[in-house]
């Protein structure tokens, strides 16, 4: 493999959006050149960076429909469905992570933190619903399930930009 | 040789109607004699001199015997020709007048046609409750 | 007094009437992520639909024929069979996003598996179908579907920042978006805006009511503000997820967070008016779907067709339409995702747009079949501007689905 | 002999010659009506040097809008004529070889105002 594990130039091209196609015309050669070298590292990283925002979209959809639950805005049926489908988009980042096969210990590395900051989200999603099933005054409360989406948003946050720029 | 410069001249005149097979003909619906669709016209059927052989000068010319349907739209589309005891014919006998539609001067229930339909309706639909029902 | 129910009757219909699954997730999906910098597309689609839903509606009302049965006319037999292929597939695909949609929308309702719902949706479309008179039909949904007004109504509630969001309105790719995936999303509201189902289903609806050349006032009336308030409709769920979703870094992927924004600004009772005209929405975009795959095949075939018929007066017809709905619960049944089913039609459909558009009109100038109502310069002028339009977006889908890995 | 054996064959003058192909074959009703309608009569064929596909309804009867279509719809066609019956020789399998000193005539319907 050509891969080039330094947290080289690489993680910057691959970072998210700030594509500016009228700048990139002049830089595009160098940066072909650089992503050929580090091909394998920057699909990781790509794969990575896409399940940590598909998960922080769910995850801070559950959250607006716990928030909006608690202030009597959301019917129980509409926000379990809500958190149903939450979860099964975290399920299928979660297994599209899994999958990948990393080469350099430092993606190993990121796969593991992904890894770790998506069964954190998963967590969070089971007291949260498990705080829905309990109904009002039962344990755990929707706002328990809040604080845990919130701890797994932050984590997640903090993934993103280790990823971004490593 | 023939090619001429300018303007071709016009056609000869004749007495009756002139009907373009591509432009009024095929492809175009087929009502009957109440209005009723029966089917599209999915190609043309002509009595005359058989393919191959050397058109003797004076031989009066094909006649459009008969619309065809069924079938030959498959092979139309995608080649080869069925034999033509498989053809379903509607003759022109039958044919009332040429528009924007094909109307017919019999009904479809008479019709090769129509066997299909009349399949379907009498095997399945008609066997539904409700399949007789006037929505009106 | 009469007459002027019956315009205002029209145009409540076309407007609940306008928007379906395909809207309803495709500029979700584009407010959450590109905010209003897509609205222009919208209004292109917007035009289109009007323009040539009317120039259908004309040559079914001067000459009594419907769309397919002139595609097959002009085209001739072969093109006409391609086009045929790809509008019912698309049409398939259509009628099973719409049920799809009605069955994920009763789950939001009654927490039931949406699974569950499919049969029962599925059933319940083919009994309006089988039984219920054209006329109820459409005018029932698209009443209930004008519930969909309070999308509008929670963008108010939001009290958004009206500046910032007139300031989005301008075309430009958001910085975490490409070109491509914004020109992909582009051709998806296009084609979402101006699916050809509805051009076969409003001119084979014409041909159902009986249409003549004296109602055409009234279809203009219908479609010129019908459609155009449907496409505000339109907006308003994208500029509603712009405002709760994209400042939250949601974007959208399933049905649920469509409805978040309105919960946010409405609340119990928004969310109770979104559930039923989404449901409403749906339902009648599943018949009107449904109906369009029996009445491209049946046209195309010279099949006796028509919902003014007895059923057995239209075996195959009736026929198709059941098999379809098979075919769509069978499709559903493998647990698909509906919404990932609707993110390729509206696309698809933007592929087979010019084979549909092209014979209308050119039959549209055809004294033969119109008489003196043939089109004006104005339409034909702004027919070939947007044919170049359709075959530009047409050509373009493809390769930007592989681009953009479908828009991901 | 059905239509479909007709249309799109290639066309050859006399001496073998490319012409064109098949695009269309023109009827006369001018036959005894002692049915419904005056049998159909073969009068001819339209033969078009370019493109054998479909004219789309232009040409023939004179439809001119939208203007750009119908120009690029006629420039496909341009060249196309009509022989008389009287001038085919032989109809083949896939092809139709003309009479030596045919005559092309102009293939707009006479009737166009009224068809």
């Amino acid at each position: 493999m050509l891969a080039n594990p330094a947290p080289g130039p690489a993680g910057r091209s691959t970072h998210p959006g700030r594509t500016n196609v009228g700048a990139l015309a002049p830089a595009a050669s160098a940066l072909l050149g650089v992503a050929l070298l580090t091909g394998c590292s920057s699909g990781i990283t790509e794969s990575v960076s896409t399940a940590v925002k598909d998960s922080s979209s769910a995850v801070a959809t559950a959250r607006i429909a716990l928030r909006q639950d608690m202030a009597g805005k959301l019917t129980r049926a509409a926000t379990s469905t809500t958190l149903d489908d939450g979860l099964k988009e975290l399920q299928s980042s979660r297994s599209t992570v899994l999958k990948l096969s990393p080469v350099t210990t430092v993606d190993r590395g990121t796969q593991r933190q992904a890894l770790d900051a998506l069964d954190q989200c998963a967590a969070g999603f089971a007291t949260a619903r498990a705080a829905l099933a309990a109904g009002d005054g039962g344990t755990p409360s929707l706002a328990d399930g809040d604080k845990a989406l919130a701890d797994a948003q932050d984590v997640l946050k903090q993934l993103e930009s280790t990823v971004a720029s490593p | 040789m023939t090619a001429q410069p300018g303007p071709l001249r016009p056609a000869p005149k004749v007495a009756g109607r002139i009907l373009d097979a591509q432009l009024h003909l095929l492809d175009r619906q087929v009502l009957d004699h109440d209005g009723v669709p029966v089917t599209t016209v999915d190609d043309l059927e002509l009595a005359g001199p058989a393919v191959d052989d050397a058109i003797e000068p004076g031989t009066p010319a094909p006649v459009l015997s008969a619309l065809l349907t069924g079938p030959v739209l498959g092979t139309r589309v995608f080649g080869g020709r069925p034999p033509s005891s498989r053809l379903i014919r509607i003759p022109w006998k039958d044919v009332a007048e040429v528009g924007v539609v094909v109307r017919l001067g019999v009904s479809g229930e008479s019709l090769d046609a129509g066997w299909v339909e009349r399949w379907v309706r009498d095997k399945i639909i008609a066997r539904i409750p409700g399949g007789r029902h006037d929505p009106r | 007094m009469k007459r002027l129910l019956r315009v205002a009757l029209g145009i409540l219909t076309a407007i609940g009437g306008f928007v379906d699954i395909g809207d309803l997730v495709t500029n979700a999906v584009v407010g959450s992520r590109f905010g209003l910098s897509l609205v222009w597309v919208v209004a292109l689609g917007v035009l289109g639909i009007c323009l040539f839903a009317n120039m259908s509606g004309r040559v079914a009302a001067a000459s009594g024929r419907a769309t397919f049965e002139v595609i097959r006319e002009r085209l001739g037999a072969r093109a006409g069979l391609a086009n045929l292929a790809a509008s019912f597939l698309i049409n398939l695909m259509t009628v099973t996003a719409e049920i799809g949609g009605v069955a994920l929308a009763l789950q939001l309702a009654s927490s039931v598996y949406y699974l569950l719902w499919i049969p029962v949706a599925a059933l319940a479309v083919w009994l309006v179908v089988w039984r219920v008179r054209f006329s109820i039909m459409e005018n029932v949904t698209g009443l209930l579907g004008l519930t969909l007004v309070i999308f509008a109504v929670a963008l108010f509630l939001l009290k958004p920042d009206w500046g910032s969001l007139a300031g989005q309105l301008t075309p430009a790719v958001p910085e975490q978006e490409t070109v491509w995936t914004y020109s992909y999303y582009a051709i998806a509201l296009f084609g979402a805006a101006m699916t050809p189902y509805e051009v076969f289903f409003f001119s084979s609806g014409a041909v159902e009511e009986g249409w003549t050349v004296k109602d055409l006032l009234q279809e203009r009336i219908n479609v010129l503000v019908g459609f155009p308030l449907g496409g505000l409709l339109s907006v308003s769920i994208a500029a509603c997820a712009a405002v709760v979703l994209l400042p939250a870094g949601i974007s959208v992927t399933s049905l649920s967070q469509v409805i978040l924004p309105v919960a946010e600004g409405a609340g119990k009772i928004g969310l109770a008016l979104v559930l039923l005209g989404i449901v409403a929405a749906t339902f009648g975009a599943a018949l009107e779907t449904t109906l369009s795959s029996g009445y491209t095949l049946a046209q195309f075939f010279g099949w006796s067709w028509g919902k003014f018929r007895r059923p057995a007066e239209a075996a195959r017809f009736h026929l198709s339409m059941i098999v379809c709905l098979l075919a769509g619960i069978a499709v559903l049944a493998t647990g698909v995702d509906p919404v990932l089913v609707t993110e390729y039609s509206v696309v698809f459909s933007a592929i087979a747009l010019p084979l549909t558009y092209l014979p209308i009109l050119i039959v549209a100038n055809d004294p033969q079949y119109m008489r003196e109502h043939v089109n004006g310069r104005v339409v034909n002028a702004l027919g070939m501007v947007y044919l170049v339009i359709i075959l530009v977006a047409s050509i373009a889908a493809i390769p930007l689905m592989i681009v953009t890995g479908a828009g991901a | 002999m059905i239509l479909g054996d007709l249309l799109g064959n290639t066309v050859q003058d006399a001496d073998g010659g490319w012409l064109g192909r098949v695009a269309d074959v023109r009827f006369a009703l001018d036959g005894t009506a002692h049915q419904l309608m005056a049998e159909p009569r073969l009068l001819g064929l339209v033969i078009s040097p370019h493109s054998a596909a479909s004219f789309l309804g232009y040409e023939r009867n004179g439809l001119t809008r939208p203007w750009l279509l119908a120009r690029m719809l006629r420039w496909r066609h341009r060249g196309a004529f009509l022989v008389l019956w009287e001038d085919i020789a032989v109809v083949g399998a896939g092809s139709v070889r003309l009479r030596p000193g045919y005559t092309r005539y102009s293939t707009a319907l006479q009737d166009a105002a009224e068809a």
